[in-house]
């Protein structure tokens, strides 16, 4: 039985309480209660639990890398490191919504369904138990169908919802069914014993294991965008209230990656498949159409929408060579941290340029940089990292992917067409995120400065800090993602 | 035990490919939610079908889960249909039309 | 001076008499005595006496009543039996059919009014069977925009919800229809088609008053049953058995209302939402919307309804019995038979008594039934008791009470019935 | 081989589960819907697992079918009625259905379940609970917390704000 003290449990026991105490407080008092309120309560859960994660992992209360274990969680460094990037990510949102859900009703319910997201999305990277982990990504995915649609005003935050629901309640469906099928082969939900019983299966038998890891990846791929799953994302994200756009881009999304990597890489590599080459075409499809449909876009919230699915490609490619190179996990992880912080950055600026200007239409953004030069900035920093321009920490986490893949080009003779595809694709990204900072700096007539939004500041100004500070200093977070990254090559000989 | 395991596996296959022929071909969003459960119910199947012949406890708990997940599942769903009905008086997901690109 | 028939003739009276004769005499023959002898064949017979007795010799059991009672005792034991007449639904309905006529009764005494009273002499006494043959007889109106099957199919399977429910309860012990290890799941299980039915049969009759009393009544089942299964789960925690007769015999020595006192009550007033009884009437609320759900049923579709409604009423009183009063248990209230009657005979005065094959009963289970019925019947008063007393409530003060009154006391009630487990006084090395 | 309840619940539980797609009235499609999920019940009982076939029919028929009727009945009568599909769509879908039907039904038949019998004692519920008080325990806490947050979700979006009610 895994111990009340250890970080998950903690997270759960913090981040439960809170959200379950929110919507009984709304009931309880008269007057309701303000959005600040709740926003400050949540903030004050939300960095409580980030300490204790980090006052956990610096004081090696937590087992090293990536380990399985005997129970459905384990206390290890893995989830440690997704743990940081999401509850970062689930902080941004607090914050960005604390005006932006001023006067929009319900906060506590609110701010309750973000606490509850945000638990699911950690306990899915402690998870080492397949119920465990299903649900905890239900408990992921739940509250933001709610969340999505939480403008009932609001047709298209509706549409959005409806979308994302559907394509949510099936890609779950797909996921229990390949579950059913681990299940069924191996006689246990453990994932460690899946991957064991994988390894020693009946020939007859491997098909069926593959099935399982193919619907495991359709129904993890639902939320991580990959390509042929992806139609949902840019709806959805570009209904949705920009604060949720946020944690779904950055927190959702991430956490399907963490689930991918504890079960897929590891399921494979025991079944010494290669299905490498088939995620690394996936990559390349992924990225290039993300990247080429953004172009296309004329909403700021639909460009990051479609950036984000590019970026699932980008992520993509170091977990697809990780039997290749050892680097590969690492600078998966690294990015996935990078991109979290980069991409909930965008999607709160787009929420403090609706605060401001009631849309977030490209032709509305004209001469942003006088108009709101802090959000714009921001903006402009973040877009700058996701290009992947030097010095921000968006160039080392690509570097260092396509390095890994040019790493394992004499193993795979096709990752090092991986890393071109991704140079091309930055620099195809890289056109339209200069034609939105030419939108904010370069077009329309000097206007007057109109008051930004504070917590929308607030974010921009941690998320400047902590781009170019990572940019400056990569070296600390590259370490600790070299730590929590797993070790394939150990795990390949059970 | 006069069955096998493999009927029971047929039958939840075949519940699967209908779900999935309704979530293709149906546009009402009632339908397609009768379209998830029924894929749930398919693995539900599956999973106390391998837990029976195996035995082991554990599929059947998972179904337990699964069950009361796809309820939860269900309620925030039909919750959307029913604001998205007050909104446009309809049902038809084709019909909602207002994020384009 | 008028005439009940113009044309009467005595002649063609005997004669019509004559034919009805006739063709009932030919149907039956035709028709009903292979379907007796099928179901028959299919009911395990007895040996007696190194014989089997068969079907075909009828005739003998009816001069012969040493060999009719191990008849009678082994058509008791039959699965047949026991879902048709006794613990099933024989025994439900003619409960159920005492108790609409106990309520009129028992309501127009509180409210200083005679009640029914001419038909039958005493009391009347016959006025149900007069209800019945009205119901019976009276023309069957489907709203010509309902949806057809489901508006005829509704009331049946209500009756049949209801009839399953009673399968479930045990009378005595061994005398239940259905014995699963899972019974209270069941029985929640059961539950749960109360609702679907009730709204279907409101949707279907395409009319405004049914589909409000519908929509009410689903409103409140569906809130209640939280309530009503919470409320259970005390009891199940102590006895840590879900089978209805375990919990009974858990309680040989002391009901367990003593202990869960709350828990008991609050499952009294979720019982009365869900079977819709003053003072939570409305989906029926006549003076509000004619007759809820059931307005647009008529005949022996509205007798079918209130006839499976009054089952349930049963089912639920004989729910509480089971679970909370202690069910069948209770001090004998009849010597048992003496040995010698069973086996030789008893000389009484100038009269011999030899009673081959008795009991066909035991002293056991007909005190357990006369104390599972006197139980029910209390319950069933208090059930009855609040239709002369109380008003109606509104429906969102029936919410709220559900929501979070009644859940509220339900937790209370766990929190008493763990506090017993871990204080030592049930479970492993307590008093049970 | 198979039995005679074994084959008519199939025939219930599919032909139900395309009744519940294809039939014009939603409202049959619901009750369509319910039979499928009785039948899927039914197979557990023979599967020797009465705990979920009962608990399957207590929360499927009890709360999840009761959801679906209610959202049905609030939706306008003719939208009830009202089919709208693309007919290549629907063929389209069909030549879905049937290459996953006959490539993961080839893969299953391909495979060794295919002589997979057991003659020993099913699981009993029990066991169940121990599972879930024992190894599941955290999962348990986290299914408390979807069905709070599900329920607070669903409340917020369903109720009306123009209501006068607070």
């Amino acid at each position: 039985m895994i111990e009340l003290t250890s970080t998950p449990m903690i997270l759960v026991a913090i981040l439960g309480t809170i959200g379950l105490i929110l919507p009984l407080i709304y009931i309880a008092k008269n007057e309701r209660g303000s959005n600040a309120f709740y926003a400050t309560i949540t903030f004050g859960a939300l960095i409580a639990s980030i300490g204790v994660v980090i006052f956990k992992i610096l004081t090696d209360n937590v087992l090293p890398s990536a380990l399985f274990s005997k129970d459905v969680l384990v206390d290890d460094t893995f989830g440690g490191f997704f743990a940081i990037a999401l509850l970062i990510v689930a902080i941004f949102t607090t914050v960005g919504s604390y005006n932006y859900m001023k006067n929009k009703g319900n906060p506590a319910v609110y701010y309750s369904l973000i606490l509850l997201s945000t638990i699911g999305m950690v306990l899915i990277a402690y998870s080492t138990d397949l119920v465990m982990l299903f649900v905890a990504w239900e408990l992921m995915s739940i509250p933001t169908y709610v969340l999505v649609g939480y403008i009932k005003k609001d047709p298209s935050s509706n549409e959005a919802a409806l979308k994302y629901f559907l394509f949510g309640a099936l890609a779950s469906a797909i996921i229990i069914y390949g579950i059913s099928i681990a299940y069924g082969l191996t006689g246990s939900t453990n994932i460690s014993e899946v991957i064991h019983g994988f390894a020693v299966l009946d020939a007859n038998m491997v098909p069926l294991a593959l099935l399982s890891i193919g619907l495991f990846i359709a129904g993890f791929g639902f939320k991580m965008g990959l390509v042929p799953f992806h139609m949902w994302l840019p709806d959805a994200y570009e209904g949705a209230p920009p604060t949720i756009a946020a944690l779904l881009a950055a927190g959702t999304k991430k956490a399907g990656f963490a689930a991918t990597i504890r079960v897929i890489v590891l399921g494979t590599v025991a079944l010494n498949m290669d299905w490498t080459f088939a995620l690394g075409i996936i990559a390349v499809m992924t990225m290039t159409i993300g990247n080429i449909a953004a172009i296309m876009q004329k909403n700021l919230a639909r460009i990051f929408a479609y950036s984000s699915i590019g970026h699932a490609g980008y992520i993509l490619i170091g977990i697809s060579i990780a039997p290749f190179s050892d680097i590969g996990i690492q600078a998966s992880l690294f990015h996935i941290l990078n991109h979290a912080v980069m991409k909930g950055a965008a999607f709160i600026a787009v929420a403090g340029i609706i605060i401001a200007l009631g849309t977030s239409s490209l032709d509305k953004i004209k001469g942003l940089g006088r108009r709101m030069p802090i959000t714009a900035l921001g903006l402009v920093i973040s877009l700058l990292a996701l290009a992947g321009v030097p010095p921000l920490n968006g160039f080392w986490s690509k570097l260092m992917l396509f390095g890994a893949a040019l790493d394992a080009g004499p193993v795979a003779p096709w990752a090092p067409w991986l890393a071109i595809a991704g140079v091309l694709n930055s620099a195809l990204s890289l056109a339209y995120y200069a034609w939105i900072i030419r939108k904010m700096y370069f077009e329309g007539e000097t206007e007057k400065r109109i008051s930004e939004p504070k917590s929308v500041i607030a974010v921009m100004i941690f998320s400047i800090i902590f781009i170019v500070g990572i940019g400056i200093f990569p070296d600390p977070i590259i370490q600790f993602a070299g730590t929590a990254a797993p070790t394939i090559s150990l795990s390949a000989s059970p | 035990m006069g069955n096998e395991l493999i009927d029971f596996v047929i039958v939840s296959v075949a519940l699967l490919a209908i779900g999935i022929y309704g979530l293709s071909v149906k546009r009402n969003a009632i339908r397609m939610l009768f379209a998830i459960e029924i894929i749930i119910n398919a693995a539900n199947l599956n999973l106390v079908a391998f837990g029976r012949f195996i035995p082991h406890s554990g599929g059947q708990t998972l179904a337990l889960f699964s069950i009361a997940i796809a309820a939860a599942e269900v309620a925030v769903g039909l919750s959307l249909i029913i604001v998205a009905y007050r909104m446009y008086k309809n049902i038809d997901i084709a019909d909602f039309r207002s994020l384009k690109g | 001076m008028s005439v009940i028939a113009p044309k009467f003739r005595f002649s063609e009276f005997l004669k019509s008499l004559t034919d009805n004769i006739f063709w009932i005499i030919v149907i039956l023959t035709l028709i009903g005595l292979p379907i007796i002898m099928i179901a028959l064949f299919f009911i395990p017979m007895p040996v007696y006496e190194g014989e089997l007795i068969n079907p075909f010799l009828a005739f003998t059991w009816m001069f012969h009543p040493e060999l009719a009672l191990p008849l009678v005792k082994a058509l008791l034991v039959t699965d047949m039996f026991r879902i048709i007449v006794f613990p099933g639904f024989g025994f439900a309905a003619l409960l159920a059919a005492s108790v609409i006529f106990i309520e009129r009764k028992m309501l127009a005494k509180l409210q200083l009014r005679v009640g029914p009273f001419y038909c039958g002499k005493v009391e009347g006494i016959l006025q149900l069977m007069g209800d019945g043959l009205k119901l019976m007889t009276k023309e069957i109106i489907i709203p010509a925009k309902a949806d057809k099957p489901i508006f005829i199919l509704s009331p049946l399977l209500f009756l049949g919800a209801a009839a399953a429910f009673v399968a479930l309860i045990p009378v005595a012990p061994g005398w239940v229809v259905a014995d699963i290890d899972l019974g209270l799941i069941a029985v929640f299980a059961v539950i749960g088609f109360f609702p679907i039915i009730t709204v279907l049969a409101a949707w279907s009759a395409n009319s405004k008053y049914p589909f409000i009393g519908g929509i009410r009544a689903l409103f409140q089942m569906v809130s209640f049953e939280i309530p009503l299964i919470l409320s259970l789960l005390g009891v199940v925690i102590l006895t840590g058995t879900l089978n209805l007769s375990e919990i009974v015999q858990s309680q040989a020595s002391f009901p367990w209302i003593l202990f869960l006192p709350i828990g008991a009550i609050v499952f009294f007033i979720a019982m009365l939402a869900e079977l819709e009884r003053i003072p939570f009437d409305l989906p029926e609320a006549e003076s509000e919307i004619v007759a809820g759900w059931l307005t647009e049923f008529s005949g022996m579709m509205y007798g079918l309804v209130q006839l499976g409604s009054y089952v349930k009423l049963y089912a639920f009183a004989a729910l509480f019995v089971v679970v909370f009063l202690g069910g069948w248990t209770g001090p004998m209230i009849f010597p048992p038979l003496e040995e010698e009657l069973i086996l030789e005979g008893k000389t009484i005065g100038p009269i011999t008594i030899q009673t081959p094959g008795l009991p066909i009963f035991s002293m056991e289970f007909f005190s357990g039934v006369i104390w599972f019925i006197l139980k029910t019947a209390v319950v069933i008063f208090f059930i009855l008791l609040p239709r002369g007393v109380f008003p109606r409530v509104r429906i969102d003060l029936l919410l709220d009470l559900g929501w979070f009154k009644l859940i509220g006391l339900t937790f209370v009630n766990i929190f008493i019935a763990l506090a017993l487990l871990y204080a030592g006084v049930f479970g492993p090395g307590g008093m049970l | 081989m198979v039995d005679a309840a074994f084959l008519a619940l199939s025939v219930i539980t599919i032909g139900s589960a395309i009744a519940a797609l294809e039939l014009r009235s939603l409202i049959y499609g619901s009750i369509a819907l319910m039979g499928t999920l009785g039948g899927v019940a039914g197979f557990f009982l023979l599967l020797d697992s009465p705990f979920v076939a009962l608990f399957q029919i207590a929360v499927y028929v009890g709360s999840i079918a009761v959801l679906i009727l209610f959202t049905v009945m609030l939706v306008k009568r003719e939208l009830i009625f009202k089919k709208i599909e693309d007919p290549k769509r629907k063929w389209a879908g069909i030549g879905l259905m049937l290459i996953f039907m006959v490539a993961i039904g080839a893969i299953i038949l391909d495979s060794g379940l295919k002589s997979v019998t057991t003659d020993e004692p099913p699981v009993d519920f029990r066991e169940i609970g121990d599972d879930f008080l024992t190894y599941y325990w955290p999962a348990l806490i986290l299914m408390a917390l979807i069905l709070a947050g599900s329920v607070t979700g669903a409340l917020v979006l369903a109720r009306r704000e123009d209501e006068i009610s607070g």
